[in-house]
């Protein structure tokens, strides 16, 4: 009886994590999706702003990896496809959409954060004109050295110009930093980082998560500049790639009239400006030479 | 495009594409015809305005071609 | 230019470019056919290679006009 | 290319693209259906104008094709 | 288009264009099916070397000119 | 396009460009004068404005350049 | 240009760029014939591949001034 009870006591898992886990395991069943994000390096406060932004659309829960772990595995899930994912400090997003449409709302939604020293900019970090608020004192000498120029007004720096410091892509100057802080310049952008969506029994990892739309676009172009192709290629009757084949058979004409010499006013320019251009080209490749007496255009 | 080109020519021959006009030229460049192509060009072409796609094609390059041999 | 299309499309039809072929073709178009015409063309093209200008004349960067809207 | 040209065949059918539309024209084809390709296509045109991309096509050249042999 | 990308679509899943094929695409694309014009579709493509065709329509010049608006 | 050459030639110079002073510069030239070709080529000239064709021809990018030897 | 034209036209009609027979040209053509400039030019064009040079301007895109209305 003892032993028993010891066993018991052992296993005692404390209410909450019983109750997390049942929590997590309804939302599991919710949801068709289910997605893993790091929150490692993300800073917390903007979850916040995901959850308010999407709230009709996903469920964002920040839980442990083994609780998660857990009601994962009691809901029918192959753990073992996952658990690779379950390290660092994870979200789990629950929603009804698609994975990848979740992957392109979150990628579009713009979070911003303060730049630390170190840090490269995402957009353009302009320096406004106006004043700073900050004590003429050291700080003058490091607008100078930014070449941001200044003046001192009623003891205060003020920037006489709006003044660029860096462009997308280039490492903020890191004794700018505090200034961006204290004038509210956001330049960095933050990015909740999908490890892996488990919908609909598939496991898919982050990195397809993400869509390339100008990769689909410029395939869309290219299948559709295909399908024209092939629609003039066979003359195929329908207005669209018909209005392409005419004017194909068009230029053909005119080629035709240009190479044989066959003037009509219809193809004069065409044929004109063939054997003219002929004979640019020739006296283009003497001129060099011979003074022809003209001005050759080249 | 022996039906676009047949096309193009009544068109400068200011005469309307239907598909007898159509047949009748096919047929005396020895062009076995075919009656369903007929009728989709004829009602394609009713759709597109000729004199402005030629306009267009002409603003693209006056094409040319390898030396005559 | 009714005097290219027809000799388009008998070039296309897989049919010689003479002149009675021509005619023919012309005619059923209601065009009147003109004499000296058809011989001239039928001698230029003689001069020809035909399959060659077109292939250049498709090959070429045709620089198209944005459509005006 | 296949999932781009199911795409385009359904928009081109004025037929929404959805999963199942798209998962039944490929299937009609013989193609193996990837599931996981499915769901990024039909999210992606989703956000993506078709039209709009089209319409830009066509202010392009297509001047194409081998000559007919 | 739609026979058009359903052709291709074929294509690039590498099953021949026949005319079988052509309609079970058609028909899970819910397009109502001309059997004419698929009957047509699939001769004009046999005479028509579809990889030469698309890879130079793929090296056409893009000159894209957007439509100016 | 020794008629075409032939007929700039006149032009450039300043002279008529009638069926003799055509067929004089084509035999200079050791060209067997077809005088259908003269003919045909005389009368359609009379339908242009040469001037302003060329003009035409020269204000245009004539890219021209000579080949980089 | 005369020059150049009855250059071309010589070559065209495949005869030999001597000056004897560009100095007949031009005198057919009623030029007024200069025979430093006959000489130059003869000799220019024996170091120039005359066909290669007319390839090349052909291939290019002879922008066709778009019609301007």
């Amino acid at each position: 009886m003892i032993k028993m009870s010891l066993t018991v006591q052992q296993h005692k898992i404390p209410q909450w994590k019983i109750e997390e886990v049942k929590e997590l395991k309804e939302k599991i069943k919710q949801h068709k999706t289910v997605i893993i994000a790091s929150l490692d390096g993300f800073p917390t406060d903007k979850l916040h702003e995901i959850r308010k932004k999407f709230r009709n659309v996903m469920e964002i829960k920040v839980s442990k990896n083994k609780l998660f772990e857990r009601a994962a595995k009691e809901s029918g899930i192959d753990v073992s496809k996952i658990e690779q994912y379950l390290t660092g400090t994870n979200a789990f997003i629950f929603s009804n959409k698609n994975p990848f449409e979740i992957s392109l709302m979150l990628s579009k939604f713009k979070l911003k954060r303060y730049a630390l020293p170190g840090d490269k900019a995402d957009e353009e970090v302009v320096i406004p004109a106006g004043d700073t608020g900050i004590p003429a004192g050291p700080m003058i000498s490091v607008f100078g050295k930014l070449k941001i120029p200044t003046r001192v007004q009623d003891g205060k720096i003020a920037i006489t110009k709006d003044t660029v410091v860096a462009e997308p892509g280039q490492p903020i100057p890191p004794e700018i930093v505090p200034v961006l802080q204290k004038l509210g310049i956001m330049p960095v952008y933050v990015k909740l980082r999908l490890k892996v969506a488990y919908h609909d029994n598939l496991i898919i990892p982050g990195e397809q998560l993400e869509l390339k739309l100008d990769e689909y676009k410029s395939q869309i172009l290219e299948s559709y500049k295909n399908a024209l192709a092939l629609g003039v290629e066979i003359a195929y009757p329908e207005p669209e790639i018909l209005k392409i084949t005419l004017g194909k058979a068009y230029r053909n004409a005119m080629a035709l009239a240009g190479e044989s010499g066959y003037i009509t006013p219809e193809s004069a320019q065409a044929v004109f400006s063939l054997a003219l251009a002929k004979a640019y080209a020739l006296a283009g490749a003497i001129s060099g030479k011979v003074d022809l007496g003209i001005q050759v255009p080249t | 495009m022996e039906y676009i080109y047949a096309s193009l020519l009544l068109h400068s021959a200011k005469k309307d594409i239907t598909e007898d006009n159509l047949k009748n030229v096919l047929t005396a460049a020895g062009v076995n015809v075919d009656e369903v192509r007929v009728k989709a060009v004829v009602a394609a072409l009713k759709e597109v305005n000729i004199d402005e796609v030629l306009k267009n094609a002409v603003a693209m390059p006056v094409a040319a071609a390898a030396p005559a041999q």
